[in-house]
């Protein structure tokens, strides 16, 4: 609404200045992954470094579309300046998910070098896969993921078709328009669907068959990912002069929410350990078990230094939040970290737990 | 938020509906405030409550005393179900409290400023309900007189308290939650006691306010440091709140119990509790606002912003009903699977049932405006979430 | 008792009060329906109803009936255990039976879904199955932990149960009864759930119910390494010794009943009243004779299990002590193995090399009830083994 | 922020009956005038001027040039001392205090102690922020010239004021007062400083006084009970399992007559485990009348195999039960008669020694008889030796009295050969 208020000489410069960067730094980041992949060689790395930075970038997309739709849900007023900026990023949505179609077309060419359970053999000698082969095969893993970017392209153009129109009504009856209530009640009942989508994607890719856990994990995960990116960019196109509207409150807006979602995904994390730890029933601490052995403890500690220890006290005082350069810097080390995050999820349950990789 | 100059406001701000209806002056608001303290007689339906509440809570220390001479066996609790009832009863109250705690805090770090009209009303539920909460596990344990040595002090045994126990951070947990929540409502509270005692005409009324309002006087440097503390205190309380629900979801799901084991709990209680919490916030609101003719500050759209907050906790509750199950039958855990078929077709099922129907089904109807702007409407729909809870 | 078949064509239900007739004498007794039972015929068991000796005789001058039924006067002369041609004819009335099979499935899906995994929870298998896998009992469970497990020295109590001798007799319940004095709780303490056995002996039939295969297994505290109930008691109140018991200071235990809760085997006995009052009273001090001196009677709100007979332990200890010497291999006999008469149980110190207990405990027909869960039990089972005399399967 | 607080008013003044100013208060009816007017007084050079207003005004910490507060820092101290405090706490008495092993974890892990951690920290950081805020607002303050002014008492309701105090170097009140007027102030007033007594009114006086003394009382009484002894039996509402149902050893029971708890064996019956042995080997006699000192009833040997275990066992149980009187050497000169001899203590009788030729003439079940029910004032052993080891002892007895009475006859030739050689 920025708009309506200040006629932007250059609006439209703007939302071309800001998507296209965007559409080219998320298919930089997936050339790059691709690269690392097909440099590392075998299938089972190929496709889990494939897996593991789809799934970093599409991440950002889905955090910065939650932000959207949240701040539509609450009506929030301050956001107005950034959130055509988180708008961009979740459009990215749309194109990163058609690159999950190799995947696909890898399972249903019966490749089990991602997902145990696509291996029929080693199925039949699972008890406990075998109990879930209804769920967990190759056609019904791939309707589901269609279903994703289906609905991720459907809830993207609602948020954008809400943004676009929402001005004349506003116009029209500035009281609470009906019209307007409903269209939240859609992005309420789709920002609930979408995360559902979210979270059980991530139950079946990221963990496999052992973390039937992890999952709320992913929900801040994503919210700290995509906030990190969302800040990230207005930081860089408030530097270079395109977005005059963004004062420092709003920097310190954003620098809260990073640092409170960033809270709250170590308490999400936390709590799944403890839980786990505590009960010690082995057919969980497997999971974490193989994450602490074999080299993998370092790549805990950082995670958990990077994701949580550092920037808690380093985004703590007030200062830190509204000081552009540290809250950027700080933004990317979350950024980084949620990649770590992603690696630690996916890695050990894919490439097997002997070893984090170093060789690329 | 002081430190923080409002922003202008945008015309979009400024279309939303007011905080406060009529024409308002600050000293009418205050007038309207004080005026319920400040009656000169107290009205005789509040002794009849008064009296009613008092002979229950009488009744409820005879109880105790019962309770207490006979034997825990007395509320039915057996093997397995070693906690029932006090357990429930303590889960529900703390669940109830934090509803205060998060209006106060999270929202004043969310600059939600409609909170301020009911922020103080929920606090002071909050507190209510903390101590309801706190006589559960003091009194569910089978010698209720050696309950005090669930706190570490140098004894005579020369031992200490399991420092592992979920229930022992529970102990910390919940006195915590208590002693902030009471600082945090005392610490708002007050420069408004300050200007009661101004405003108070006889000797009495002056001595006891002044006497809690501790000399303020409302200069620039004590709103300075009262902003700052309330501010923190509200960052505080905000991971406080989520804490203690989470310590009181790990007492279930820390152990082995199939249908207790579960690593959504620590979330899925603390939506449940503020779910439940909002719902009682309502309940008690729109009585209390018809009564003490408040309808000009707590306005319908307080109202209905507190219905929109349950409906998307009651979303919330669902869901982590849904995931449970979904869980449950993903992990191809028999033990597992078994304990929520057996909620759902078990003996318990009228409980499992009714409670799907208020948490989940009932809140639904906060979908239709009707039911968001139409007062007693909406404490139906609240209660049905109480008695869901 | 009746069988399935045989209430079946009489048209009689589990609980319900008959009156059963011979030679003109009769007596009311209700029908407990017990697959197993020969057809056609009713057993009924003597020493019920009597108004004298134990707690079972009731209290009469307190209005406390009798537990059961008096049927010897049924019994005549000529047919002192046996009797022909009686009749049983339906009183109308109902009785309800406290009996702790089946106790803690609070109602009947949980029944059903225990009568599914009977093979999980019990282990047993045929002589060919035994032959071909000798440790068909182990399903393969990862013990990891996301710790280090403690070392601890001296002796490791442990406890191992052949079901394969475990004839279901229950004199192992009753020793432990009187050895540990647990209390005599009554039927409607019963009912609810809140008997105080510290032994309980697991009754399972598998098959057709007409023609069952019965198979016993006796719970008790399993002194689980990683025992789940000690790490949630708030005040410590159950700690793990060096000797690798579980230990349950009851002075210490203030009962918040969370250790109970979490024991995934429900072995644990919370006081909910303060069942050994009635004992105190004077005219009841000959029972107070009755109490062994070395275990301590508990209170009310204290919780109490399996002690592996910890006092038996200690003092057989204490004289290996004064003697200077270790202790020997079955020197210390707990209760409930001293009374079977089968010799199913085994106790001894794990360590040992050469202990009996170790022998059984490395049979490949052990296993650790619910040791997915990695709680590591120190009882362990030995699977039951079934050998059936072809000849005699095919008549039947 | 120190600048509200004032020196403590007046105590020092006392004697003083006029009244002093304390400065001047202007009362303004919205807080735009109150912020324009406090920037210019501020302009003007006042350095202790404040504002009073009935809720945060923005802008005023600029315009009164108010430094933020350091309490965030006090609050992360707090947080930190209860967060490190509570960690250590756990630690040292779960882990170093009072370790116990609970469930196969270990002593001391973090995530088990990360909830009490966070709790305490979060607990010790609202204290910070409650009572810095106290610290640094000089609260509690119940008295202040302030509420002397009637003008004052709307203010904490809906007006802003202005006060500037008369400490001030710079402090005028009419240039004050005019300024304030121009800013739409919409009265002026001075403030008298606070004369009135500063002693407490004597009933409030005694009241705190007594109410102290019976707040002693309890204590004292408790402090009384403790130290001193009663003989009225202990009052015991909770019996928990104090009083127990079972007989403990050595008790009463009202049942029998002989009022007994414990009963005796039943003549002519055998404990379970308790099979009697030889006669001769528990008595040292052979028949079932007792004998006399020189009877021929004695067992003339030992009645259990001697073997080198055996005489090794003599020795440890000598060593251990007899030596303390009789001595290592069985010479009467163990340390108790060495030491009660020193003391002089006339009961005392010292032992024979055992080479004495009485001892050495009585037969092996004299001796025996001896160690198992004494002989003058020596007391019986057999409550403590077993009844092997008695024999043992006899044994290992022999054959000290051999070692310092043998003939060669009595060595075994090779043995005297080497003897002889190392002589």
């Amino acid at each position: 609404m920025s708009h309506a208020l200040h006629p932007a000489p250059h609006s439209e410069a703007f939302s071309g200045k800001v998507a296209g960067p965007l559409r080219s730094v998320g298919l930089g980041c997936l050339v790059v992954a691709a690269l690392i992949a097909i440099v590392s060689g075998n299938a089972t790395e190929f496709w889990s470094a494939w897996l593991h930075n789809w799934l970093f970038s599409i991440t950002v997309g889905l955090g910065a579309l939650l932000f959207v739709a949240i701040q539509h849900l609450t009506k929030a007023g301050w956001s107005v300046v950034v959130r055509r900026v988180a708008e961009c990023l979740s459009v990215t949505i749309g194109p990163i998910a058609w690159l999950a179609v190799p995947i696909l077309v890898a399972l249903l060419a019966d490749s089990h070098s991602l997902f145990m359970w696509n291996d029929a053999a080693h199925v039949m000698e699972d008890p406990i896969l075998s109990g879930k082969a209804a769920w967990l095969n190759a056609p019904f893993f791939v309707i589901r993921t269609c279903d994703l970017p289906r609905h991720l392209v459907v809830v993207c153009a609602a948020v954008l078709r809400g943004f676009c129109s929402r001005r004349p009504q506003r116009r029209r009856r500035p009281a609470f328009p009906p019209a307007c209530q409903k269209r939240t009640t859609a992005h309420r009942s789709w920002c609930d669907h979408h995360t559902r989508i979210i979270r059980l994607d991530h139950v079946t890719r990221s963990a496999l068959v052992q973390l039937h856990s992890g999952y709320p994990i992913c929900s801040p995960s994503a919210m700290v990912a995509g906030l990190a990116a969302l800040t990230l960019v207005v930081l860089g196109l408030r530097k270079i002069g395109l977005l005059p509207q963004v004062t420092v409150e709003h920097l310190h807006d954003l620098g809260k929410l990073l640092y409170g979602f960033n809270c709250f995904w170590a308490y999400i994390a936390f709590s799944q350990y403890l839980l786990i730890w505590y009960a010690n029933i082995p057919e969980e601490t497997g999971w974490f078990y193989h994450r602490q052995i074999h080299g993998w403890a370092e790549v805990s500690l950082v995670l958990v230094a990077l994701h949580f220890v550092l920037p808690f006290f380093g985004l703590m005082s007030r200062g830190a939040k509204r000081h552009a350069p540290t809250l950027a810097f700080w933004s990317v080390i979350i950024l980084v970290a949620n990649w770590i995050d992603l690696y630690w999820l996916i890695m050990p349950s894919v490439a097997g737990p002997e070893r984090p990789r170093r060789d690329w | 938020m002081s430190a923080v100059p409002i922003p202008t406001r945008t015309p979009s701000e400024s279309l939303r509906p007011p905080l406060v209806d009529g024409e308002q002056t600050l000293s009418s608001i205050t007038e309207t405030v004080c005026s319920i303290v400040e009656r000169p007689q107290t009205p005789r339906a509040w002794y009849i409550a008064f009296a009613i509440s008092s002979s229950l809570t009488l009744m409820l220390f005879g109880l105790i005393g019962y309770l207490i001479a006979t034997g825990i066996g007395v509320w039915g609790n057996n093997s397995p179900v070693f906690w029932g009832w006090p357990i429930v009863n303590f889960v529900f109250w703390v669940g109830i409290g934090h509803a205060g705690t998060l209006i106060s805090a999270i929202l004043f770090l969310f600059r939600q400023q409609w909170r301020t009209s009911i922020n103080r009303f929920a606090e002071a539920m909050t507190i209510f309900a903390v101590t309801c909460a706190g006589i559960f596990p003091a009194i569910h344990v089978g010698r209720v007189w050696l309950v005090y040595w669930l706190a570490p002090y140098p004894n005579q045994m020369a031992m200490w308290p399991n420092f592992r126990s979920p229930l022992l951070w529970d102990v910390f947990a919940v006195s915590t939650y208590a002693t902030v929540s009471l600082l945090f409502w005392y610490l708002g509270m007050i420069p408004d006691l300050a200007t009661l005692r101004d405003r108070a005409t006889s000797r009495v009324r002056q001595f006891a306010y002044g006497l809690f309002a501790l000399g303020w006087t409302g200069s620039a440097r004590q709103w300075h440091v009262l902003e700052k503390a309330y501010l923190l205190l509200a960052a505080l309380a905000t991971p406080l709140v989520l804490s203690v629900h989470t310590i009181v979801s790990f007492d279930f799901a820390v152990s082995h119990v199939p249908g207790w084991h579960t690593t959504i709990f620590p979330p899925y209680f603390v939506a449940g509790a503020v779910f439940s919490g909002f719902a009682m916030v309502v309940t008690l609101l729109v009585p209390a606002r018809h009564l003490f003719g408040l309808k000009d500050l707590i306005t319908p759209r307080h109202l209905d912003v507190m219905c929109r907050i349950i409906l998307a906790t009651s979303c919330m509750v669902g869901y982590a009903y849904a995931t449970e199950f979904f869980t449950a039958w993903y992990s191809g855990n028999r033990f597992e699977q078994f304990a929520f078929l057996n909620r759902m077709q078990g003996p318990y099922a009228w409980a499992y049932w009714t409670m799907v129907t208020c948490n989940v089904l009932i809140p639904q109807l906060y979908w239709f405006k009707r039911f968001r702007t139409s007062p007693w409407l909406m404490v139906g729909v609240a209660i049905c979430v109480n008695i869901g809870m | 008792m009746l069988s399935p078949a045989t209430a079946r064509e009489l048209d009689i239900e589990h609980g319900d009060v008959v009156t059963i007739g011979s030679d003109g004498r009769s007596v009311e007794a209700p029908v407990y329906i017990l697959p197993g039972q020969a057809e056609n015929s009713i057993g009924l068991q003597l020493g019920y109803g009597r108004t004298a000796a134990g707690t079972v005789a009731g209290h009469v001058a307190h209005n406390i009936d009798p537990v059961g039924v008096n049927v010897s006067t049924l019994r005549s002369i000529e047919h002192m255990h046996f009797e022909n041609g009686v009749t049983i004819t339906s009183t109308g009335r109902r009785h309800e039976f406290a009996t702790t099979q089946e106790h803690f499935a609070i109602d009947r899906v949980g029944l059903e879904e225990i009568s599914g995994r009977v093979g999980d929870l019990v282990r047993e298998g045929t002589v060919d199955e035994y032959a071909e896998h000798p440790d068909f009992a182990h399903h393969g469970h990862e013990e990891i932990a996301l710790w280090e497990q403690p070392e601890q020295d001296g002796p490791q109590w442990g406890m191992s149960i052949d079901l394969s001798k475990c004839i279901g007799c229950n004199a192992c319940v009753v020793a432990c009864q009187s050895e540990n004095n647990i209390p005599v709780v009554g039927k409607e303490q019963v009912l609810k759930g809140r008997e105080m056995h510290w032994l309980r002996l697991d009754r399972y039939f598998t098959g057709d119910m007409d023609d069952p295969e019965v198979v016993q297994q006796p719970v008790a505290c399993q002194h689980c390494e990683n025992a789940p109930c000690e790490q949630v008691c708030p005040v410590a109140a159950t700690v793990h010794s060096d000797d690798g018991l579980n230990d349950m200071v009851y002075n210490r235990c203030i009962g918040t009943r969370y250790c109970a809760n979490n024991c995934p085997y429900k072995v644990r006995r919370f006081n909910f009243f303060d069942y050994q009052l009635p004992v105190v009273q004077p005219e009841q001090s000959l029972k107070q004779l009755a109490f062994n001196p070395e275990v301590t009677v508990r209170s009310r709100g204290v919780m109490e299990k399996c002690t592996y007979c910890v006092q038996r332990i200690r003092n057989t200890s204490i004289l290996a002590d004064n003697d200077r010497r270790p202790l020997e291999d079955g020197e210390v006999q707990t209760a409930c193995q001293q009374s079977c008469p089968a010799q199913a149980i085994t106790f001894g110190d794990l360590k040992l090399s050469g202990s009996e207990v170790a022998t059984e405990q490395s049979k490949p027909r052990a296993y650790g009830m619910l040791d997915e869960l990695n709680v590591k039990p120190r009882t362990k089972y030995l699977a039951r083994i079934r050998n059936p005399n072809p000849v005699l399967k095919a008549t039947t | 922020m120190s600048t509200t607080v004032e020196p403590t008013p007046v105590t020092t003044d006392e004697p003083e009956p006029a009244s002093r100013l304390f400065g001047a208060i202007a009362i303004f009816e919205s807080a735009e005038k109150l912020l324009s007017a406090a920037t210019a007084l501020k302009q003007s050079g006042l350095t202790k001027l404040e504002a009073h207003t009935p809720y945060p005004v923005h802008g005023i910490d600029e315009a009164l040039r108010i430094a933020p507060t350091r309490l965030p820092w006090v609050v992360l101290a707090g947080a930190l001392i209860g967060a490190g405090g509570a960690f250590a706490m756990q630690h040292w008495m779960n882990g170093i205090d009072y370790p116990f092993l609970i469930s196969g974890k270990p002593l001391m892990s973090i995530p088990s102690s990360i909830p009490v951690t966070f709790e305490v920290a979060i607990l010790l950081a609202a204290f910070a922020a409650f009572f810095g805020v106290l610290l640094f607002n000089g609260l509690p303050r119940l008295a202040h010239p302030l509420f002397r002014t009637q003008v004052f008492r709307r203010v904490t309701s809906d007006q802003f004021a202005l006060v500037a105090e008369s400490d001030d170097p710079r402090f005028d009140e009419l240039r004050f007062g005019v300024i304030t007027t121009e800013h739409g102030a919409t009265s002026v007033e001075s403030i008298e400083q606070d004369v009135s007594s500063v002693a407490m009114p004597t009933l409030l006086k005694a009241a705190g006084v007594s109410l102290v003394a019976l707040a002693l009382i309890p204590p004292v009484l408790i402090a009384q009970a403790r130290a001193t002894t009663s003989e009225k039996p202990r009052i015991h509402p909770i019996q928990d399992m104090d009083f127990q149902a079972k007989f403990k050893a050595q008790t009463t029971s009202p049942f029998f007559d002989d009022g007994r708890a414990m009963r005796l064996q039943i003549s002519g019956t055998v404990a379970r485990g308790d099979m009697p042995i030889d006669p001769a080997i528990s008595t040292g006699y052979t028949s079932d009348a007792p004998p006399g000192p020189e009877s021929s009833q004695w067992l003339d040997s030992i009645p259990i195999s001697p073997t080198i275990e055996l005489m090794a066992r003599g020795r440890e149980r000598f060593n251990i039960f007899c030596a303390a009187c009789h001595g290592r050497g069985g010479d009467g000169d163990g340390i108790v008669t060495v030491r009660a001899l020193e003391l002089q203590q006339g009961t005392w009788v010292k032992p024979i020694s055992l080479h004495d030729r009485s001892v050495r003439d009585q037969p092996d079940g004299r001796l025996f008889n001896t160690i198992t029910n004494g002989v003058r004032k020596m007391p019986g052993y057999a409550s403590q030796i077993k009844p092997e080891d008695r024999w043992a002892i006899v044994l290992y007895l022999r054959a000290l009295q051999s070692s310092r009475n043998a003939q060669p006859a009595d060595v075994p030739a090779d043995v005297l050969e080497t003897l002889r050689e190392t002589n």
